[in-house]
């Protein structure tokens, strides 16, 4: 392997790491900046959404319907979960969300031992994306280049909606001046509702296409929240342009930071978070200014 | 004739009844952890002290004290100290976790009550702070590692890449590698930590040992990191290039089944193997799996030996803290792992360490027999408890 | 005492402030006059600090107080009263004159005593309440407080830290004739060495309390001078569209 | 506004008598559960502080108890320094990192206070945690107790350090309450009814909430000294964010902004702890119904309750004092 060889493929790991990212994180930011809602639990979905892949898998062998169904299966959690509780705790500011979905965190992730065990469990992948492939004469793993495309091609899906369509104007509209936007006869109430599970269903996409590299276990639930947390941040809470560039950002200097600094690595992106927090704490690119 | 039979029989089992009914009632302290990342070894560990007991019809003369570490230090000294003050077991059994073994040291050595370590592998709880009270039947992190620096040399493997996740035991375990391996004529190129429990994507590390000219890597993973680890290197196409070995936590039998092929091939070194081929070995899985119904790890093995240690021990007549203590070091069999003893120096196990090729078989995962170092002893490093 | 100097602030694309200057003399009052948007508040948030200009300077007593703090303003004889009632939601009447006086004297930091029940700041609180008529309200829990007593409250808090330049925004907004005449009356019987600036939209109550008058649109002075010549000013009544035909 | 109440003088008062008499009368496990309950509820008291009256929700105060513990145990252990030496400087050390985080975070609001201190206490934990000569993940041990020998108290004894840790507990609540009482807390509620009124008056905000937060985190690092000394050992596990999570629940179950509550919500935390881990292995499934039940519910935790049965009437049980 070449030194640019090299540096492409370290490239390319900071990219998969990075959509990752993106997948957990614009639900989170999108929620916050619709409902001014702070989930802690997204963690726990995104573990819910790897087990859900791990029990279809097992179930059908099916690979592809798991990449359907498990994000559905988390989605329609996520809908009850917002219906039962979430719905109720918008307007009772960031200490309360923060202990209610840290609750829930306990809760989903016992229950989740309970039905599925301590040891973690594993997903084979289609064979189409076994291994590495050659990429312009660099070999990569397939798998990490299906992650880094699904993701590319749901930020692309995601940014026209947003931009084009109707719907993506009344979301807009609506975390510009959500008491605006309801007076312009935007259904605010049913857009939070669907909102919030289209954030659950990607956080639980992002679980089952991570099981197979990760492996599901129950401490995904708490080991994906603090990084996914200062994606949000850095990026700048309820924005999908904060997202995509706080998740690059975030993924980049985690990437590089373990090849340039191994001893380091793991203070760089609290370091980037207290310097964002404290330079620009808005984030790079906040929904509002 | 039949009578005779009858009555030798009934002879044979009040004889039985009479020598059990002489073993005053032990009080023994188990202390595992059942949640936490480690909970699924408390499993193994807890299914395995069970077995013996039951196995050696003492489950009624041991009576266990169950508590739960949560693998986290205060707890498990919290837990240690209600054992041995409120409870007044006479004997503790477990630890997973070498911090919660580093934070009941002191107390334990203090409190003259002997500790059979069923997992907890921290070189220097054997080695510069043993104990008089402190016993291992599991391994120490050397242990394991010294044999496969040696073999791999051996095998005319000259350069390698070491990888661990930067903790005590990775640190013990990696080092204990590269002073064999190094003495043997080889030569490590690279070694790196990964931040503990922290690090999910190994890629940019498994990317700079491919830039690297290594012929082989050896790292040391266990339970989750160990899976997420395997997966990511077989995806990164290295199975052909760069062979992995290891201490064999990463292809335990308790995780071959989440990893399924891509733990075919891999080289690694454990004190125990399902596979080996032994009347000891075959009569214990066939027990173990009638019991559980499921395979035994190497977890499961010490924590039945950790019982067996014990019931030997009592059996020899020991009763009561201090004679435990003194019996223990003195207590030799051979049992599923082949023959153990502890070593009175130290007070840590003597075993076999067994080199293994992970294989697929007819029946699923296997593990193939690649060499056997024995009676593997660590060196005292200034521990003399004789 | 106030010396304001070529003041800008831009908001985005929007210049709220253009070049503002304004003198102040000690014991001054003047009132602000001008159209909504004419950037009044914005010129309150610059003198007070909680705003910082693009260019110009703000003196005070001589001093040079543009790159202070809002609290450091405060603590040199600056107080400011809101154009929304900003009290200590929660809290009781007399606990927020309390933390007014306290704060204005700068005793915050003591662990042992308690300088809120001390005999000098209960002898000032019950000035302050009986001065903005809040002596009947102690002990009330602000929020059950009518919106009169609240706006009354505003002023107290402002009036408490002793100041020498006090900024009044709208004091009288939404309290009706007999709250205006109350105020009136307030300000006759402040202390004549206390300097004002007052933003007031009640042209008559204006007149009648003020020494002078500026008039401010779209950012800039556009006149100043004594209530007698303000009314006379052709360039103001045009600003305000005949509102005040004699 | 902070008020000494009846209501308060007999919740305390009935707290540290009925865990005094528990460790007297109790087993040696009854000891134990009494340190940790009185270390938890001092840890509590300390987020209290700013948390229910200063308005800073932080989540690193877990990481400031660990601070507390690895500054004594480091010294003692590693340096060889002298008990009340160690101790006097594991406060002002975690005083000092308190007041940097509050100083640094002072301008900062609502969810991204509470990002704010999570990083800097990740930040914490991540270093103590890499630290090789503090024992990374294996910990540090042999870390003396305060030796009292001199006015013939045995430390090493269980029921001793049990009952000291109550009086550390009594004197920590006393500190807060009066800190509470006197102009600093005062002005620290005005802060949290309205921090742009406070700087208009004149007050240097961002000073104050240093000051309030190196206080509070004093009060956690003599927690935390504690720890260090009850077990002679510590490890990295104390600094992690959930252990400030854990603190934030007992605050808010036993009445944020109270100062009482949380007494009662450490008694009540631990407690439960062990009885459901009796039971179930899965006892954070419990605790995590507990706590979505009692946040839902609203209301100012079991101490409001208390409140409203021992002084019935209008007003109280909803109104803490932090405004």
């Amino acid at each position: 392997m070449s030194g640019a060889e090299f540096w492409i493929v370290q490239a390319l790991n900071g990219l998969q790491l990075s959509m990752l990212l993106f997948l957990l994180s614009v639900g989170l930011t999108v929620i916050f900046g619709l409902m001014h809602f702070v989930n802690l639990a997204h963690g726990a979905l995104y573990m819910l959404g790897a087990y859900f892949g791990v029990a279809m898998v097992s179930a059908t062998g099916q690979f592809w319907l798991a990449l359907i169904v498990a994000p559905i299966g988390v989605m329609a959690v996520g809908m009850g979960l917002y219906q039962a509780l979430i719905r109720h705790m918008r307007r009772q500011g960031p200490m309360n969300q923060v202990l209610v979905t840290f609750g829930l965190i306990f809760v989903l992730v016992d229950l989740v031992r309970i039905l599925w065990g301590n040891v973690g469990l594993g997903i084979s992948v289609p064979e189409l994306l076994h291994g590495p492939v050659q990429l312009f004469g660099i070999s990569y793993p397939a798998y990490r280049l299906f992650i880094i495309l699904l993701g590319l091609a749901v930020m692309l899906a995601l940014g026209l909606v947003l931009t084009r369509t109707a719907i993506g104007a009344m979301l807009r509209a609506s975390v510009e001046n959500a008491a605006m936007a309801a007076t312009m006869g935007i259904n605010v109430e049913r857009l939070l509702l669907w909102v919030f599970a289209l954030g659950c269903a990607l956080a639980g996409l992002a679980g089952v296409i991570a099981a197979p590299v990760f492996s599901a276990t129950p401490s995904m639930a708490t080991d994906i929240l603090i990084p996914t947390l200062i994606v949000v941040v850095v990026g700048g809470l309820g924005s999908l342009r904060g997202a995509v560039l706080g998740s690059l950002t975030v993924g980049f200097v985690q990437t590089f930071g373990a090849v340039l600094v191994p001893g380091l690595a793991s203070l760089l992106i609290y370091a980037l978070l207290a310097a964002i927090l404290i330079l620009r704490p808005q984030g790079l690119l906040p929904a509002r200014q | 004739m039949k009578t005779t039979v009858r009555t030798v029989t009934a002879a044979l089992f009040a004889a039985a009844l009479i020598s059990q009914a002489a073993f005053a009632e032990t009080k023994a302290g188990l202390l595992l952890p059942k949640s936490g990342n480690y909970a699924a070894l408390g499993e193994e560990i807890d299914a395995g002290v069970v077995l013996a007991l039951e196995e050696a019809g003492m489950a009624d003369d041991i009576r266990l004290v169950r508590e739960d570490s949560e693998a986290k230090p205060p707890v498990g000294l919290a837990k240690t100290r209600k054992l041995v003050l409120q409870d007044n077991v006479d004997v503790l059994i477990g630890i997973v976790s070498s911090a919660v073994l580093g934070a009941v040291r002191n107390f334990v050595d203090g409190a003259g009550v002997p500790l059979i370590v069923a997992n907890a592998g921290n070189v220097d709880a054997t080695g510069k702070d043993c104990s008089a009270s402190i016993f291992r039947v599991s391994f120490s992190n050397a242990q394991l590692n010294r044999p496969m620096g040696t073999w791999m040399a051996g095998q005319g493997i000259g350069k390698v890449y070491t990888l661990a996740p930067d903790y005590a035991a990775g640190h013990q375990m990696i080092e204990a590698f590269i002073s064999a391996f190094e003495a043997a004529g080889g030569e490590v190129i690279g070694s790196e930590f990964t931040p503990f429990g922290k690090t999910q994507d190994f890629g940019p590390w498994l990317s700079k040992v491919g830039a690297s000219e290594a012929d082989a890597l050896y790292v040391f993973y266990a339970g989750g990191e160990a899976n997420s680890f395997l997966s990511q290197y077989r995806a990164f196409g290295m199975g052909e290039t760069v062979p992995l070995y290891g201490p064999g936590f990463i292809t335990s039998p308790l995780q071959t089944a989440a990893q399924g092929e891509a733990a075919v091939g891999i080289r690694s070194a454990l004190h125990y193997i399902p596979s080996l081929d032994t009347p000891e070995n075959n009569s214990f899985i066939a027990a173990f799996t009638a019991r559980f119904k499921r395979q035994p790890s190497e977890y499961a093995v010490q924590g039945y030996d950790a019982a067996r240690v014990l019931i030997e021990a009592i059996r020899v007549g020991a009763s009561g803290r201090a004679e435990i203590a003194a019996a223990l070091p003195g207590v030799r069999y051979t049992g599923p792992r082949g023959p153990l003893q502890i070593d009175p120096a130290t007070h840590n196990i003597i075993q076999n360490i067994y080199i293994y090729e992970t294989v697929m078989s007819d029946e699923g995962i296997t593990q193939k027999l690649l060499d056997t170092v024995e009676n593997v002893r660590d060196a005292a490093n200034g521990c003399d408890l004789r | 005492m106030l010396e304001v100097r070529d003041l800008s602030k831009k908001f985005g694309g929007l210049e709220v402030s253009r070049g503002v200057s304004l003198d102040v003399a000690p014991g001054e009052r003047r009132v602000l006059l001008g159209p909504n948007g004419a950037g009044k508040t914005t010129l309150f948030n610059l003198i007070a600090g909680t705003l910082k200009p693009d260019c110009g300077t703000i003196r005070l007593d001589g001093s040079d107080i543009t790159g202070m703090t809002v609290n450091q303003r405060a603590r040199r004889g600056l107080a400011r009263s809101f154009q929304k009632n900003n009290l200590f939601e929660g809290l009781s009447v007399r606990d927020n004159l309390a933390l007014a006086v306290a704060t204005g004297e700068g005793r915050t930091g003591s662990l042992l005593a308690c300088a809120h029940d001390s005999a000098a700041t209960l002898t000032q609180l019950a000035e302050i309440a009986a001065q903005v008529g809040l002596s009947a309200h102690l002990d009330w829990p602000v929020a059950h407080c009518s919106y009169g007593v609240r706006r009354q409250l505003e002023i107290g808090l402002a009036l408490a830290t002793r100041p020498r330049l006090l900024l009044l925004d709208e004091p009288t907004s939404g309290i009706g004739p007999e709250g205006v005449a109350a105020f009136n009356a307030l300000i006759a019987s402040l202390p004549r060495h206390l300097a004002m600036i007052i933003i007031e939209h009640d042209l008559d109550l204006a007149f009648s309390i003020a020494d002078r008058i500026s008039v401010l649109s779209e950012g800039v002075v556009v006149f100043e001078g004594t209530p007698e010549t303000t009314r006379h000013s052709r360039q103001v009544r045009e600003l305000y569209l005949g509102a005040f035909d004699d | 506004m902070f008020y000494q109440t009846r209501a308060k003088n007999l919740t305390v008062l009935l707290v540290l008598g009925g865990l005094a008499l528990y460790a007297v009368y109790g087993g040696y496990f009854a000891r134990e559960i009494v340190v940790e309950i009185a270390l938890l509820a001092m840890l509590a008291i300390a987020l209290d502080l700013v948390a229910g009256y200063g308005g800073m929700i932080s989540l690193c105060h877990g990481a400031l108890f660990g601070i507390g513990a690895y500054l004594f145990g480091g010294l003692t252990a590693l340096v060889g320094t002298p008990v009340w030496l160690a101790t006097l400087a594991a406060l002002a050390g975690t005083a000092l990192f308190g007041w940097a985080v509050g100083a640094v975070t002072a301008g900062i609001g609502g969810i991204f206070f509470i990002m704010a201190t999570l990083a800097f206490g990740q930040m914490a934990y991540v270093i103590v945690f890499e630290w090789r000569a503090l024992g990374g993940d294996d910990g540090l041990a042999g870390i003396p107790r305060t030796d009292l020998a001199g006015i013939g108290l045995d430390t090493g004894d269980s029921l001793t350090f049990a009952l000291l840790s109550l009086a550390a507990l009594a004197l920590s609540y006393t500190i807060a309450a009066i800190a509470l009482r006197s102009s600093f807390g005062r002005t620290l509620t005005g802060i949290h009814a309205n921090e742009e009124r406070m700087r208009a008056l004149g007050l240097n905000v961002r000073r104050h909430k240093a000051a309030a937060f190196a206080l509070s985190a004093a009060i956690a690092g003599a927690a935390g000294l504690l720890a260090a000394q009850h077990t002679q050992y510590i490890s990295p596990e104390y600094l992690v964010w959930t252990v400030s999570g854990e603190a934030l629940i007992v605050v808010i179950l036993g009445g944020i902004g109270t100062l009482a509550g949380p007494l009662v919500g450490a008694v009540v935390f631990v407690a439960l702890e062990h009885v459901v881990a009796r039971f179930t292995d899965y006892w954070h499934l419990v605790i995590g119904i507990l706590l979505i039940a009692a946040v839902m519910a609203g209301g100012r935790g079991l101490y409001g309750e208390i409140e409203r049965l021992l002084a019935p009437g209008p007003g109280t049980g909803k109104g803490g004092d932090g405004a």
